[in-house]
């Protein structure tokens, strides 16, 4: 099991990003004309969050690009939801079309940025986001591991450790996998960290962390360049 | 003109065995047959393999299946937080499940459309829907192969359905449909609206009247969950 | 090459069916309703041959479903054209989709009947329709293959023998081949022949031609059971 | 919004470097992007790998880019019978030819677009298609594995553009278009009209904007063969 030797108390006891902040910072990876999926938790909360100015197409895997905000109480339609069943609105130039064309795009390599939740990330990018072990019942795999597979750019957001202080950023992933060496970027509540070849670079840190602080949460090496600069909400 | 429109949806459903493969469009509430399938639930085929992104939400959509235990298999993708009628079934095994990822779902039944029998991907490698599948590199990628899904039968929901069979959908209600009418021997269409031969512009006609048996009316039920 | 062996002066001299006449018993064929992609040469005259009282919808590689008559002089939309380059009309119901999805109802199975042209037919069903050999220039396939590989019933419609006498139906296709096995029924200017599983079964002829004179230009051996009817033009 | 819309037609084909792999819509006269091949023509683009239903018509269509030597290798369904400048550099051995089933064009073009890395059909099972391709047997029938087609560059001809590059196409002018927007790493339309975003009702959108990157107004030569 992950987090094998790491003990709860010698986690720091500093201020973490909620998960509204997470999402707040992972929304300034994004660019003015992406093409965009959001996958459930905080990925979803993310469009609440985006850079002023910029405008960007959110993509459903139900058939649905330039997606809005969510609809107000009364303006609901039930048949234009998105992949999280919530009545959605639409923002000018959207376009509806059948889930093998929605997922032609995911799959294809067309979206400019997918950004997924996740249970654990490993050193090589490797993603577990759709089985606990041991979980009751059946279980559901859903559009993930298409967009994983396929994102020209897959951000992860997720808090940085489990409920038990476990370490969700590890050697090698236990959890049942989504896809092999698909992650390019992951936004926790305490860093900012790169997949690259050579390894998991450290980006950025949450305020009053330090790299070694974020280390000591992390279940592999992390590559710190000189100073690593303050994670900033945009 | 072949006759293709139904009077009620119990004839629409008539002669259905137990053991068909059944695919059921519908995603997120939206798009369900759910008028079919209370015509096939009151009709009580049984032993049906079904094959659907979901399984249900409460009684509604493929629940009302699952509750009166007609599907002893499913082929889906997620089966869904409120499938507790599926959930049960399967905990008694009483249904069996193949999990598929979504768009591999779309492939594969579009696959069996196309007349294609096979194809590689490298979505869920390394994974456990990789385990029995064949796997290769092609140019440089890990790819797994994925078989074709043939039904017997599509139930589908429409929007607009003209006489011969041409289809359109309401906004994101389209989602699986328009896959599974081209990928299923029969097609059973419910449509909101049943409108007169040319009526739809042919530019925007969604389906083909060529992929569409049987027309009914749906009779009300848009949403069941 | 076909036909060695088989010379020109032991033809019967025995009026033939014009193309047009090929074209007329083959569209017999048709049944009410039927969705129906007619091949370049003879079967593209099939259209002004239909039964009375039946509606056919017309398939078009290129993305039409439901063509109607050709176009008129001063009626012509160059964007609705057929596979043939030709300006056409529409009929109720038609519609427009792109060329996959035109090709995957051909592969697909789900054309109830195709009519292509013909260069040899073998007793199993091959056909050969794309290529002579030694022809100068680079040939073309087209959608003959993908239409020949998926209809549910394949007719194909020739003249009986080549120019120079030769049978064009053979024990073996000595052309490109087309497809395998994929021919259901051939009419030609002599006969109208079903591809069984037993073998090629004669189930018309000309008026005048006779069950053995029939044979007698045929590469392949003919089931003849009882006496065989004429065929006749509806 | 990022700026798609293109000036001019010599504009929209900047950039296109000797070698590039491009894909041409059309067919029967159709949908063909005549005025970027026009420019194509002007920019002189050399060693071009061309995948195309055919190879021009006279010095319509492609059959300038042939008469101008600018095409080294061309993937093709049916040449076509009025192509003679591509008959001329084939027979002088100064252009390749791979031939493949119309069908199997379009599924091969998908699949490059899909992310698929291959796929089993029974198309060519048996013929010259066949050579030097596995074959296998899957569920008792003789099956040839087909590689996806990918692109640089393809050239698209819409009807209606709108700004952020939505589509839709004319009649059977439709044809080809839609796939080669999907399959090309940078799709460049020709469009018609170009409107307003928000003037094409989503339903209707045929190519939704995502695999669009340029945009250029076509200048009035529709049919060029």
């Amino acid at each position: 099991m992950p987090g094998d030797g790491i003990q709860k108390n010698v986690m720091p006891d500093k201020p973490r990003l909620s998960r509204e902040q997470i999402a707040q910072r992972a929304a300034q990876e994004l660019t003015d004309g992406a093409y965009v999926n959001l996958g459930w938790g905080i990925p979803n909360l993310m469009g609440e969050y985006l850079p002023k100015g910029i405008t960007v197409y959110f993509h459903s895997e139900n058939g649905i690009l330039g997606m809005g905000r969510r609809a107000r109480p009364g303006e609901e339609d039930f048949d234009q939801v998105d992949a999280m069943k919530v009545p959605v609105t639409l923002i000018p130039g959207a376009s509806f079309f059948h889930q093998a064309d929605a997922h032609l795009m995911t799959r294809g390599g067309h979206l400019d940025v997918a950004v997924l939740g996740g249970f654990q990330v490993s050193e090589k990018g490797d993603l577990a986001n759709w089985k606990i072990p041991g979980a009751k019942g059946s279980g559901g795999i859903g559009g993930a591991m298409d967009i994983a597979a396929g994102a020209k750019t897959l951000i992860v957001c997720m808090e940085h450790t489990t409920k038990d202080g476990a370490p969700k950023i590890v050697k090698q992933c236990t959890y049942p996998l989504t896809g092999l060496a698909c992650v390019d970027t992951i936004v926790t509540d305490v860093a900012v960290i790169d997949v690259n070849p050579e390894g998991l670079v450290l980006r950025e840190v949450a305020p009053g962390w330090t790299a070694e602080e974020v280390q000591n949460v992390t279940g592999a090496p992390l590559i710190a360049k000189e100073r690593i600069p303050d994670m900033t909400l945009g | 003109m072949k006759q293709k429109v139904f009077a009620s949806l119990d004839e629409a459903v008539s002669g259905i065995p137990d053991g068909a493969r059944i695919m059921f469009g519908g995603f997120g509430g939206a798009g369900f047959p759910n008028n079919l399938i209370q015509a096939l639930a009151r009709k009580g085929t049984k032993n049906i393999t079904a094959i659907s992104n979901n399984c249900g939400t409460r009684e509604g959509e493929l629940g009302l299946m699952f509750k009166n235990n007609q599907i002893k298999h499913v082929i889906a993708s997620f089966p869904g937080p409120h499938a507790n009628h599926f959930q049960d079934r399967y905990a008694a095994r009483e249904v069996t499940l193949e999990l598929v990822p979504q768009g591999i779902l779309c492939e594969r039944m579009r696959a069996a459309a196309a007349g294609l029998t096979g194809f590689y991907t490298t979505v869920g490698v390394g994974t456990e829907v990789a385990e029995g599948k064949e796997e290769r590199m092609i140019g440089g990628k890990r790819s797994i192969l994925e078989m074709p899904i043939h039904a017997d039968y599509a139930f589908i929901k429409a929007q607009k359905a003209d006489e011969l069979g041409n289809l359109t959908y309401r906004l994101a209600a389209r989602n699986f449909n328009p896959i599974m009418a081209m990928a299923a021997k029969m097609t059973i269409v419910e449509a909101e609206e049943i409108v007169p031969v040319g009526s739809i512009d042919p530019e925007n006609v969604i389906t083909p009247a060529i992929f569409v048996h049987r027309i009914v009316q749906a009779k009300g039920l848009r949403y069941a969950g």
